[in-house]
């Protein structure tokens, strides 16, 4: 891999990459346009031809793995395939080139994408509406629990302000709640691998009726159903808290079950996992935020609906709404490649989703699983979680050693050390668009890999 | 289905192997009453491929677009130009499909296109350090104001009355379950300009719009100097595309600044995604919410760009993290680093040359058809006019001229905010003002 | 200028080093009349960016495109559905930017999609061998002919009367400074197919159009037994599309088939670029036109391929090359190899049957609303029907209800080819039909 | 370089890419639709999804090097950078979703195009005419040599069946006069790497009145301008030949001379080398032909013109037409690219391009002379061609070893053994793209591997 420059030291002073028009109009001198203004002296802005940049830029891409060249085993990213029409859908000018701010008249095709969008995800996550506006999976947090600290608040019960938050979550679900003025009680994970139910009444007890709800990851961070779910919801619920679901894994449900139906009251979904939003190094992504209808009152400005005449609008009018956690109306174009989604499944195959799936998490989990030790033996969800302690104990390889490893064999090292529960973590996660023989070769490089570290540490 | 590489043989195969009968089995864990009261009936038939790009391109037809309409709104998502070069770079599977660059092994392309990225967001603003991007430069906005009441300890904030009302309502949004307090700066109402003189030692930081909601240009040194005497900060949210003339708030001694990177070589997209733009002193870094991606050289003396200061991140500091934003705005970050990189010294200066004489070019035109300015403070590119008529109706008038007006102020909905960038020509302007006069005229109800 | 890197200082040092003082002193060995003559005062003024890109939007505006507008026009060009993935690979730099892949040691990519397309050409016609592409289905079938006469060592080609006009211009174009000549097998007036029992020892081969330009089917099977009978070889040009339901040409004896490869995932772009396939039997193969990629093993025993069989080629052989052609159409074979790729055994046989399906369908309703079929053999995507006016004022009608109607034959103005793809939905079928019969009603003048 | 399997290889039986409609009118059984007719058992497609697919073609493709990544020093082969702009135009729906046989009221933008085109040509190459049906350049050849012949034919001279092609030409001039009926003869290049003056007129007497035309490649295939182009036009022209030229190298005059005003008939120029058209790995390209007045009556039709009422409108009315070398319009997309590189540059800049063409290689001619062998040491156009001769002499070391080695610094190989007139040929061609920097770090690059030639023979 040749080390290409940046692109400061790739300018050469005066070169132009982009011609501008003249001014057609009379120019005025800028001091007596801006009369007072300080104006800067230099623009230390790169100089390059269009072609110098299209160099740059390709030579540093090809350094860069990327899910169109091959398969991603990352734990709790389900980086599935990017449907091409959906980059094509996201240049179009009725989707691309519209301004937020233009009639609702001259951008009927415009909402429609947004309206459809809160009616299907409502739908797949079995909730009572949807708010597009948050940019991420952790936006929708922190918005999810202004909503349930919104609905505290009025009922007079402002004082509730703890948020229990399992050990094993990701580290956006308590950064969320402090950003929500929020304190965390942590929950232990049992040997199951399921959240400890004598941990949580022990917790909620101890929150008395200062407990504003919980954050509960499902399927969890370790791939698991939580199965005793309704016996959860139920037990928060009691005791006047929110239940709240980080629904990074939905991929493992959607069209075979609804957060919504297990009794969450609020949960956001990440369109760049579960959706096909390609994550783009990084992002943009989309984390909608559906709810049940005793939160809608609180919903952030505007929502979408239809008027009698059947025309769409942005509705405002919400008076105990929250206010606004993003300035327009969340990732659009995210929207748009999640709507062509959807729409390819349909009602009639939305299920094959999560059924591709979990068939292939499971089928990791058995065939890795006579090289690797399971973290927890029994039917995995989304993605299969091993354990390298033993490995490490024998051999003295390290998950990370391993994971780098695989990229010598041309794949992206798997999650490594999430969540922490589990020592010398692996987690991998091959969502519905990977074919069987992508997995059975990944499964081979794993195990020669594995056997080197018993014959051939040093490699 | 056409993502979907398993076959019914295949998946007979790997049923077997797993040792179970039916797929049903691998979700034994859900209760089935759960599973029961799933219902996806109100989704939509299922679209084959081709019936699922027609209806794309009719939806997308069902609007009037900036293609071909000449946008005379702005208010925070600019109609730029967008050099194609953009485009190329960004539709490369290589960046687009990739992941967040936790494995610096195989993610050195991304990795570069932040560092570089960041590096120009110092040099166009003047600051000492930009972390990685933000979801938008309301978001940017909300969390500079928190992160300068962490800096401070102080638990006050002031905000101009002339901020964006999305901004505004952003901010108040975040603050106001963590019970930090906002104060208003008045507006000049005859310039235009914040009135800066009301800062006391419990205020954290004053925050600026530069320009402001209504184009009209702050005056940051003043900002700074008030602040500074109460030993508060200053936190600017700007306008990118004014740097390629006005000084920058680096060298005027602003503390943080935030802005919406939209105009820098992204598509107005109805608003989203979007880039938000975060940078501040030095001293600060340890406390910037986001990534960050530093240089540094490799085993084999080779240079290499990793993310850095992970232990501010909530996925290490957890409750503790200087934010929770995990998933950023990458890929629009390395668009911006393309446009800046493309558009360079001459033709970035150009661009904003070209805001600030075709705007005025018009306002004086304007002004010539009887349609006065509101403000008299200096403008970059967007300002305020008085109308004769509801603006709803003008826009009317002048859509079916192809053109898309301004924004009706929501506090004086005669009032249009107008902007006019780099891309309307003389014609346009010209068309503008003619069906703007028509109105003065009476000629049109 | 924003394709050029060099400065004037660059320049300049240039100029030095070359040891010259003017860029003029470099064109010294130019004539100074023939430097004083150029005379570019035609051309357009310089137009920068961002008005090159708008002008360009604004040129293509002004055009009925296939996207606002049902399509029934095909005659050789044909509105077929393309998936979106074409246009990702295609568009990647590394094909695209490419140049031809003399140097096998950087061009596996292309080397390899030409590789697959080859195999796939002989896969989709059931021939031995196919080429990796001529400029078109026109050119392609010239060169056969021509190939035909080198082989069999006859001067006399048979072609069908029902031969696309434009096939048999460019044919008889190419053939007449080589004296080649050609006699024509007539049409049967009622069925539409060819009359094949004029074949005599002189003729080297007959061609057929498979389906003819008036979009019947032809009996491949007699012409190549009547072919045999003396000796002479059959040519098929072939619409691709049509062989997911048809039998291939090369099971049913044919020697060479060619064909415009557009439909295979390359816009119908007003006819051009386009793509030529080209196949015939293995023992013809160093009589081929053009490049050949072949698959071998290299010195470290990996897979590698390469151009083979050079010396067939005008830059080795010269005058007595096999063609002229150089530069072909990689891009668009490229084009072809994703799109069959993807298509895959179940979606090309469904494509190629709902051209059949929806063509039939329209067919029928047409003769119930009183429009026959002037033909009536067996038909696959296209037929003629005779129409109670000119096609040109059906067309205009047509066109208000955004449907580009089919083509008037040249020989009959009010006999319409109408072309039915995939592509068209039994609404717009219906709306056609409607259109047409308020013609036969005389709803219409 | 990892193999990548065959697509077919890749296929698994049953899996669907592209998901098509259920056909929405009545379904008829196909046999009955198709009485009689042959209908084929099997389709021997690959079946893959549409991720498959796309992954295999990326790893392919990153296996290619191209202009986007690097410098191209291919002589003869102007490789210059692809403006982007010109990959937007040609997905306007306006250029490439219409229909050939449209009516041309519904097609005027597009037509607008050629009409341009037709012209600015003209003007570019000094032209009377331009046809812009030819797919590439050796069917601009092809046509040209037609419209010469019809010409003679025209005028009773239909005898005249011998054309002039310099042993130096490219093999596509003397393949295109064979396709055309023609003999070639040779003519020698002289060790100025020019015409032979005496050869030629040697020929033109050997021909008698048989003399059909000449094609000269100017500025040549070793990178000269034919000096003496004036007086081979004024001797092929007694003689009753006409001239055409092989535009090939037209980027070493574009915007500063013309071949029309150096005497020549006819010409083809390569809008894949010289108008910025991409080279796609092979093709498609786009010759367009331009001639004087005396051959207009000969060009294939259809012509764009525009009527009085500024209608653009396809002529098909030539009494005397040559008929069609192409089916439609020829290379439309290509001709769109064209366009747009022309009018960036425009009338005000449109010499740029020769010049810093032929500044680039004059700069690289002295500037590598220093390290190789120049071919012919005088002022040179658009590329410099060095010989190896001597150093293989020395070292034993041949041109294509020296070439193949530039591979591992990152860059494409130049032309080499073209043309065969320079022994141990080494035709590099930098394009007015191309960047000082960039040429002073292949020249380094080329120093080193000369040095190790020497020093170091094995590597
Ligand atoms: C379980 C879980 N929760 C939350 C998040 C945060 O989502 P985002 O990165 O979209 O903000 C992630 C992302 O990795 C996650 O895996
Ligand atoms: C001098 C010369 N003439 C003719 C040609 C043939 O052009 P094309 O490949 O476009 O047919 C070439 C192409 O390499 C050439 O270099």
């Amino acid at each position: 891999m040749s080390t290409e420059p940046t692109i400061f030291e790739k300018s050469r002073s005066g070169r132009v990459g982009v011609q501008m028009p003249a001014c057609d109009v009379p120019v005025v001198d800028i001091g007596s346009l801006l009369p007072g203004v300080s104006l800067r002296a230099g623009l230390p802005l790169p100089e390059l031809s269009e072609g110098d940049v299209m160099r740059h830029f390709l030579r540093i891409s090809q350094k860069n793995y990327c899910v169109d060249k091959g398969f991603y085993p990352l734990g709790s990213c389900t980086m599935k395939y990017n449907p091409k029409i959906n980059d094509v859908a996201v240049q179009m000018p009725g989707f691309a080139r519209v301004h937020p701010f233009q009639p609702e008249e001259t951008v009927q095709g415009t909402l429609q994408v947004l309206f459809d969008m809160q009616n299907w995800l409502s739908a797949i996550l079995g909730m009572d509406a949807v708010s597009l506006q948050p940019a991420a999976g952790a936006h929708g947090e922190l918005l999810g629990l202004m909503l349930i600290r919104a609905y505290h608040v009025s009922r007079g019960d402002a004082h509730r302000n703890l948020v229990l938050v399992p050990t094993a979550a990701h580290g956006t679900n308590p950064a969320s709640a402090a950003r929500c003025g929020y304190k965390t009680l942590p929950i232990i994970t049992d040997e199951r691998g399921l959240t400890c139910i004598d941990d949580l009444k022990r917790q909620i007890a101890a929150c008395g009726d200062n407990l504003a709800g919980m954050m509960l990851t499902n399927p969890n961070t370790v791939g698991l159903f939580e199965e005793e779910i309704c016996l959860i919801c139920e037990l928060v619920h009691a005791a006047g808290g929110q239940m709240y679901c980080d629904g990074a894994n939905m991929n493992a449900l959607v069209g075979t079950a609804r957060p919504g139906d297990m009794g969450f009251d609020v949960m956001h979904v990440n369109l760049h996992k579960t959706f096909s939003v390609p994550h783009g190094g990084g992002g943009p992504g989309s984390g909608p935020v559906g709810i049940k209808a005793h939160l809608a009152p609180f919903l952030p400005v505007p929502v979408v609906v239809k008027d009698d005449a059947g025309v769409y609008r942005l509705n405002y009018d919400l008076p105990q709404t929250i206010g606004k956690v993003g300035p327009y109306y969340g990732a659009y174009l995210a929207v748009v490649r999640a709507w062509a989604y959807i729409a390819h499944f349909g009602k009639q195959n939305i299920h094959m989703i999560s059924e591709d799936a979990v068939l292939n998490a499971n089928y990791i989990r058995v065939a890795l699983g006579r090289t690797l030790d399971i973290a927890y033996d029994r039917i995995c969800m989304h993605e299969a979680v091993f354990s390298l302690k033993n490995l490490k104990a024998e051999t003295g390889i390290k998950a990370l050693e391993v994971a780098k490893r695989i990229i010598d064999y041309g794949y992206h090292p798997p999650t490594m050390y999430f969540p922490l529960i589990v020592p010398e973590c692996l987690m991998i996660e091959p969502t519905e668009t990977e074919s069987l023989e992508t997995i059975d070769a990944f499964i081979v490089a794993m195990e020669k890999i594995i056997a080197e570290c018993h014959t051939d540490p040093e490699t | 289905m056409s993502y979907l590489p398993n076959t019914d043989a295949e998946r007979a195969k790997m049923l077997a192997a797993i040792g179970v009968n039916n797929i049903k089995d691998l979700f034994v864990h859900i209760p089935q009453e759960v599973q029961d009261a799933a219902d996806f009936s109100s989704l939509t038939d299922s679209l084959d491929d081709m019936t699922l790009q027609r209806k794309l391109i009719t939806m997308s037809s069902n609007a009037a677009d900036l293609n071909s309409n000449a946008c005379f709104l702005g208010a925070g998502i600019y109609d730029h130009y967008i050099p194609p070069v953009v485009g190329a770079v960004c539709n490369r599977s290589e960046f687009y499909t990739a992941y967040t660059p936790y494995q610096p092994e195989v993610s050195q392309g991304v990795l570069q296109s932040i560092y570089e990225f960041q590096s120009l967001i110092t040099r166009l603003t003047g600051m000492d350090v930009s972390n990685a991007s933000m979801y938008d430069g309301a978001t940017a906005l909300a969390e500079a104001v928190i992160m300068s009441c962490d800096l401070t300890k102080r638990r006050t904030v002031v905000l101009p009355a002339n901020l964006h009302p999305s901004l505004r309502s952003v901010v108040e949004t975040y603050l106001e379950p963590l019970g930090i307090a906002i104060r208003t700066a008045a507006q000049n109402p005859v310039t235009g300009v914040t009135e800066i003189d009301t800062l006391t030692e419990d205020d954290a930081c004053i925050v600026l719009q530069q320009p402001n909601f209504h184009g009209v240009i702050e005056d940051l040194g003043a900002a700074v100097a008030a602040a500074k005497l109460v030993g508060a900060q200053t936190v600017v949210s700007v306008d990118p595309m004014s740097l390629g003339i006005l000084e920058t708030p680096g060298a005027l001694g602003v503390d943080i600044v935030v802005g919406e990177g939209q105009g820098l070589g992204c598509f107005p997209a109805f608003g989203g995604p979007l880039l938000g733009l975060f940078a501040c002193k030095k001293e600060y870094i340890r406390r910037i919410p986001g990534r960050i991606v530093g240089g540094s050289v490799d085993t084999s003396g080779r240079r290499a760009y990793t993310m850095t200061l992970r232990t501010r991140e909530q996925d290490i500091r957890r409750d503790t993290a200087t934010s929770n934003i995990c998933t950023n705005q990458a890929l629009f970050a390395l668009a911006a680093t393309v446009y800046l990189s493309v558009m360079g010294t001459q033709g970035f200066k150009q661009a904003s040359t070209l805001c600030l004489q075709k705007s005025h070019y018009l306002a004086a035109r304007l002004a010539d058809a009887g349609l006065p300015q509101r403000f008299s403070g200096p403008f970059f590119k967007e300002f305020v006019i008085t109308c004769p008529a509801p603006v709803v109706d003008i826009n009317k008038a002048l859509l079916e001229k192809k053109m898309i007006g301004g924004l009706p102020l929501p506090d004086a909905p005669n009032d249009m905010l107008v902007c006019v960038t780099e891309q309307r020509t003389k014609e346009e302007l010209d068309s503008f003002v003619d069906v703007l006069a028509s109105f003065v005229k009476g000629e049109v109800a």
